[in-house]
């Protein structure tokens, strides 16, 4: 999504994603006191302060790091986007800030099964999935019927064209870290809901797992992007499912990939482009 | 003229052997992370032919390194033990030169793998599935049983001297450098410029990527192999796409193509963490902050003289 | 113009000049402190681990200089950071060895960043002592290489009996962590040394570290109506597997080796871990004098921290390097090793133990019992 | 005598789109053809059949007697074919001199062996190439600046350098494509100057795509005209300028174009 209209790979991303956990758990015993624990009503309350928190931060990170480097070329952008990570990485590592030790993470949903026929479901798991569909919806409408989505999508078409226009290209952009921030932030909560512990190195496997579903999808599409993730997920529990090759799953998101691009150059819902001559 | 650019190669080998010759009266750490620059330059020159040079944009560098490291080791491994009683430096220096260039053989045959298929891919695409390419080399030596598996191929003699690291560097640097800056080789650069104008002038887009991906390929192997006598361990996550992101971090921060400020670069980043050591806890937190710093004030890379003068 | 011809002299500049500030190595003085390397994983994906074996080294270093050192001495401990990266623990090894002068080095947990360090200090003749590393290949390197732990064929075989002959268990379903070799290594020679007691595997199933859904293969287990379920993963899998089994009702006892030790298998797995067995090298709440005062100081200097197995062994390893290097009088390091290869009967933390030919210690295995929330100590296994 | 380059019965179609329909053309030895047509009409695309970028749907392309289906671009270059671009594609980081060098190299098989060995005869391999291109740049008076960085040049000596570099592949056939394209009226009598200078000075064939009709009647020997992607007039500039078919497509062009 912030790939779609910056452009570049925001290695950062996966770092505010696990910020988004740490938040939730730092966030939940304080909204312990105002609500029941594991309850919706809390868990809401946590997951949308963390979500604001790491909106915040994604826009600081854009503000100091990026927008410095807005006109330069793409590739020093990435390197920069690397230390980004590495410094949020270790330096939450330090004693003084998370320390690297994995923390548990505190149930913020009420947990029980939910039985449909033969059937057992995690109740975690069928809000993971309420939720995204949820926000994907809401991502959708915001990109394609809102003014804000309008300018995001007109910036990622051209800046300069845009800027233009009368659109406030750095609002626009720090608009659009923000709210993939935001996402992160959600994924990381859900994430670590799954997993229940953290620590700061959490976000590097999904991160990974996420830039190759964007590519899979075709960069800058949102609905690619789901079905990327989809493919990808459901791809991988299949593999690792079957004995002899489960040694091999983490390849096998790459190999999927590989073989899409081979056959699809500009992902699954990608439209290809032409060089004009 | 151009012998010059020889004889400069001739006297780099033999100042190597030189200064290898001392080699006992060195620290041993120093002289490990001299090492180690060594084998970073030949990764960051390498990979800047690919990267720099002629526009690709691999992540995969490592992955290739990998093939050459193990290839070497286990070819050394192998033979090690038909040898009766210590053999003569010239006899290991030449079973080493012969894995090590069998490992630069094997790693350029991947990259020649990976460069047919892949070059119908741009840019971002091009870059994850390279990065892709390392890690399913990465997954499938971890279910290597006859490398060690996830649990390393350990057991490697030492081979690798500053003769070595230097030595191939040097080459390293020789050949790319005469290869860019031959007639032949402004079309890795017209390439990068302007496939579609290359094309038109008679070059072929398609060999000369691929070409890029083999050379690249091939010296990493190398590196691969002379870190692989240099650790005496390989373990699987010695070459995680990590490996492949701190290589392209010596690239950009040395400047695109600039093969000067490439191997500056290569030395700064792999003396740098070492220089952090007192700091520890806060090392790698400085050395991150130190890239993003970098990257801001220098963006051009920090070396921006090179090509600029190039005739 | 050819301007590079440059760039291979600044090559060769650089590399000389990297070295002229090259020192040659001096001699250690008798006033100085007895210097110790370490290098533990304090950061990156197993600092767990590493931070653990590092508190419980540096209290044994404490403890051993409040009472005045050995030889006259005080030790002093230079630690360094792997990252848990592979490639850094050659590096930091050289470094502590080298310009650090250090007569010993203690490191590492795991075993393959033991493997990468154990070959500089075979070469450099310094003794090396893995706290924690269980592989077997650590030790093969070289005869300065020792370490304090038992080994995987051990820990399976002391499940295999205690599985038999305690649980009186005689079918067995196996669920492996094909990502790691420690897990791999212990389901290997549990399922020798069961058979050969005449237990019967009814199933052997894979999963892969960092998973979170076993439901498939679980159902599969179960359907193999096993007696135990020999389960040697790490602790925040396992945890999860338990819930998951539990789930799908599998009500016989899950049994596993020294990865589940840790304070999350219980926070994570709530109930769902209850009543189940592992392996481990030390309890807390044996009665001995040694291990209750040991935890008693940890929880002192170190917040009311409970001290895991890491840390009794890492507390192990700096003591008994301490006394080899008093009974070899002297600091030298193959005289160390020398003392080191003779030691018997240490009665350390984690219980007597004995370093034999390979190196490896014989110490016994102690076998734990999730009970209320609590790791609760069941029997020990001598070897 | 056989023409040198000739297309028979050319059709493009994009999805619904004929863009370029059942064209009849060729160029024989020496020639100088013009290819002029409203926007839109095709030229273009004609131009990139040409050179390799589209394959035709239907029709043949021969060159020099062979036929160039699925021949690629770098492989119509060897054949002979050079062409320039509507927007100048220089290499830009590449200097002056490098620019036509990378050109040369066509016909200077030093391959990566050569290059590293640096043996004698790559020595003066690398002489005579050398040579070569200094003379082309002097020949085009660009030798000053010869090490200046191909994208710092002034847009008339781009437009320049960029016709040197075609030449220095050899080509049996130029094509430019719009080189009018972006200058002022000075600008376009010394193109034309250029042209006839450079048809002359190396005896090739050159098509000139051009929208200007000026640029083109006064030096090509003959002119075809397209308009919505159909041949509708060839012949001597004369003719082609009388032709109502012509005055009609053109003077369409400036009614409905909107500026």
């Amino acid at each position: 999504m912030v790939y779609g209209v910056l452009r570049f790979i925001n290695f950062a991303h996966s770092d505010v994603l696990m910020l988004g956990a740490f938040a939730a758990y730092f966030l939940a015993p304080w909204v312990g006191h105002v609500f029941p624990a594991s309850s919706y009503a809390g868990a809401l309350v946590v997951i949308l302060l963390a979500a604001a928190i790491c909106a915040g931060l994604g826009m600081l990170i854009e503000l100091l790091a990026y927008r410095p480097l807005r006109a330069r070329p793409k590739l020093t952008v990435l390197i920069t986007a690397i230390g980004v990570s590495l410094f949020i990485e270790y330096a939450c590592q330090h004693r003084a800030v998370f320390g690297a030790q994995t923390r548990p993470f505190p149930p913020l949903l009420p947990k029980h099964d939910l039985h449909l026929g033969a059937l057992t479901v995690d109740s975690n798991d069928v809000a993971t999935l309420l939720v995204t569909a949820g926000l994907l919806g809401a991502l959708w409408f915001i990109v394609q019927h809102t003014k804000a989505g309008m300018a995001m999508r007109a910036v990622a078409f051209n800046d300069r064209a845009a800027a233009l226009m009368g659109v406030n290209v750095n609002r626009i952009i720090s608009l659009t870290f923000g709210l993939g921030s935001a996402l992160a932030a959600v994924a990381g909560i859900f994430y670590a809901l799954r997993a229940p512990g953290i620590d700061p190195l959490m976000g590097v496997q999904p991160g990974l797992r996420a830039f190759i579903a964007a590519v899979v999808g075709g960069i800058g599409n949102l609905p690619g992007a789901a079905l990327g993730g989809l493919v990808i997920g459901l791809l991988e529990t299949f593999a690792g499912g079957i004995p002899g090759l489960s040694n091999y799953r983490d390849g096998i998101a790459f190999a999927i990939l590989i073989l899409i691009l081979l056959f699809k150059p500009a992902g699954l819902l990608g439209k290809s482009q032409v060089e004009k001559v | 003229m151009h012998t010059r650019a020889k004889r400069f190669l001739i006297l780099a080998i033999l100042v190597a052997a030189g200064v290898s010759a001392l080699s006992a009266y060195f620290n041993r750490y120093y002289l490990g992370v001299a090492i180690d620059v060594g084998i970073n330059i030949i990764l960051a020159v390498s990979l800047n032919l690919i990267n720099g040079h002629t526009g690709q944009f691999s992540l995969g560098h490592a992955g290739f390194m990998a093939v050459g490291g193990y290839t070497a080791a286990a070819i050394t491994l192998a033979i090690t033990p038909h040898l009766s009683g210590s053999p003569s430096v010239v006899l290991s220096g030449l079973l080493f030169a012969g894995s090590l260039l069998a490992g630069g053989l094997l790693a350029a045959i991947a990259g020649l793998a990976v460069g047919i298929p892949t070059l119908r891919l741009r840019g971002d695409y091009l870059a994850i599935v390279t990065l892709g390419f390392g890690e399913i080399i990465r997954v499938v030596l971890q279910n290597m049983e006859c490398v060690g598996a996830a649990s390393g191929l350990s057991g490697i003699p030492e081979r690798t001297t500053l003769f070595w690291s230097f030595g191939l560097a040097a080459v390293t640097v020789y050949v790319i450098g005469s290869l860019v800056n031959s007639t032949y080789g402004r079309g890795f650069i017209a390439v990068h410029d302007d496939e579609v104008a290359a094309s038109a002038s008679g070059i072929n887009p398609t060999r000369y990527k691929v070409t890029a991906f083999v050379i690249g390929a091939f010296f990493a192997g190398l590196a691969g192999g002379l870190f692989a006598h240099h650790k005496l361990f390989l373990s699987p996550t010695n070459f995680d796409f990590m490996k492949s992101i701190d290589i392209v971090v010596m690239v950009i921060l040395g400047g695109m193509g600039r093969t000067g400020g490439v191997i500056v670069a290569a030395i700064i980043l792999t003396l740098l963490p070492e220089f952090l050591r007192p700091f520890a806890e806060y090392r790698m937190i400085i050395y991150a902050l130190l890239i993003i710093l970098l990257m801001i004030a220098r963006p051009q890379g920090l070396f921006s003289f090179g090509r600029a003068k190039a005739a | 113009m050819k301007h590079w011809h440059g760039w291979i002299s600044l090559i060769v500049l650089a590399g000389v000049a990297g070295l002229t500030g090259c020192k040659p190595s001096g001699g250690s003085d008798a006033d100085n402190p007895i210097k110790i390397g370490e290098y533990a994983s304090l950061s990156g994906k197993e600092a767990n681990f590493g931070i653990s074996s590092h508190e419980g080294t540096l209290l044994a270093i404490e403890s051993l200089n409040n009472a005045g050192g050995v030889l006259g001495r005080k030790f002093q401990l230079i630690t360094e950071d792997d990252l848990s990266k592979a490639g850094e623990p050659a590096t930091v090894v050289n470094k502590l060895v080298s310009k650090d002068n250090v007569v010993a080095v203690l490191g590492e947990v795991a075993s393959s960043r033991s493997l990468e360090a154990a070959p500089i200090c075979q070469q450099n003749q310094i003794p090396m002592i893995s706290p924690s590393s269980t592989n077997p290949k650590v030790t093969e390197t070289g005869d300065y290489i020792f370490r304090v732990c038992f080994i995987d064929p051990f820990q399976g075989t002391v499940m295999a009996n205690f599985s038999y002959n305690t649980l009186k268990a005689r079918k067995v379903a196996v669920f492996t962590d094909v990502k790691s070799d420690y897990s791999k290594g212990l389901a290997k020679y549990f399922k020798e040394s069961f058979v050969k007691l005449g237990g019967q595997i009814t199933a052997e199933l894979d999963f892969n570290g960092g998973d979170k859904d076993f439901k498939a293969q679980l159902t599969a287990i179960k359907a193999s109506n096993p007696d135990a379920v020999f389960v040697p993963g790490y602790y925040t899998d396992v945890a999860l597997i338990c819930i998951q089994a539990k789930q799908l009702g599998i009500n016989v006892p899950l049994t596993g080796g020294d990865g589940w030790e840790g304070e999350d298998l219980v926070k994570i797995g709530q109930d769902a871990v209850e009543g189940n067995y592992f392996s481990t090298h030390y309890a807390p709440d044996v009665a001995t004098t040694n291990s209750q005062k040991f935890v008693a100081d940890y929880q002192k200097r170190f917040n009311g921290k409970t001290p895991d197995a890491m840390a009794a062994l890492g507390y192990d390893s700096a003591m008994i390097l301490a006394d080899a290097i008093k009974r070899a009088g002297t600091t030298d390091g193959p005289k160390v090793r020398t003392a080191l290869a003779a030691t018997k009967n240490f009665d350390g933390v984690t219980g007597i133990t004995t370093i034999n030919e390979q190196r490896d210690a014989t110490k016994p295995a102690v076998i734990l019992q999730v009970t209320k929330g609590k790791f609760k100590y069941l029997e020990t296994v001598n070897p | 005598m056989n023409p040198l380059l000739q297309l028979d019965q050319v059709t493009i179609r994009f999805g619904g789109l004929t863009a370029v329909s059942e064209l009849n053309l060729a160029i024989g030895t020496g020639e100088l053809v013009g290819l002029i047509g409203p926007n839109g009409a095709g030229k273009t695309t004609a131009f990139n059949l040409i050179t390799g970028v589209y394959q035709p749907t239907t029709g043949k392309i021969t060159f020099n007697g062979r036929a160039t289906g699925g021949l690629k671009a770098h492989q119509l270059a060897r054949l002979g074919i050079a062409r320039t671009f509507q927007n100048i594609r220089l290499f830009a980081s590449l200097s002056v001199f490098d620019n036509v060098r990378t050109a040369v190299q066509l016909h200077r098989p030093h391959g990566i062996i050569n290059a590293l060995w640096r043996g004698r005869g790559f020595r003066e391999g690398e002489a005579e190439v050398e040579r070569e291109v200094l003379e082309l740049l002097e020949i085009f008076g660009l030798s000053k600046a010869r090490n200046n960085e191909a994208r710092s040049l002034p847009y008339g000596d781009q437009r320049r350098l960029e016709i040197v570099r075609a030449l220095a592949t050899r080509p049996k056939l130029l094509l430019l494509d719009e080189p009018a394209a972006g200058m002022n009226p000075t600008e376009k009598v010394e193109l034309t100057r250029l042209i006839r200078f450079i048809q002359e000075k190396f005896h090739i064939s050159v098509l000139l795509v051009e929208h200007d009709m000026r640029v083109v009647m006064g030096i090509c020997d003959r002119v075809a005209v397209l308009d919505y992607g159909v041949k509708i007039a060839e012949g001597t500039p004369e003719s082609v300028r009388k032709n109502p078919k012509v005055i009609e497509a053109y003077l369409g062009e400036e009614v409905t174009a909107p500026h």
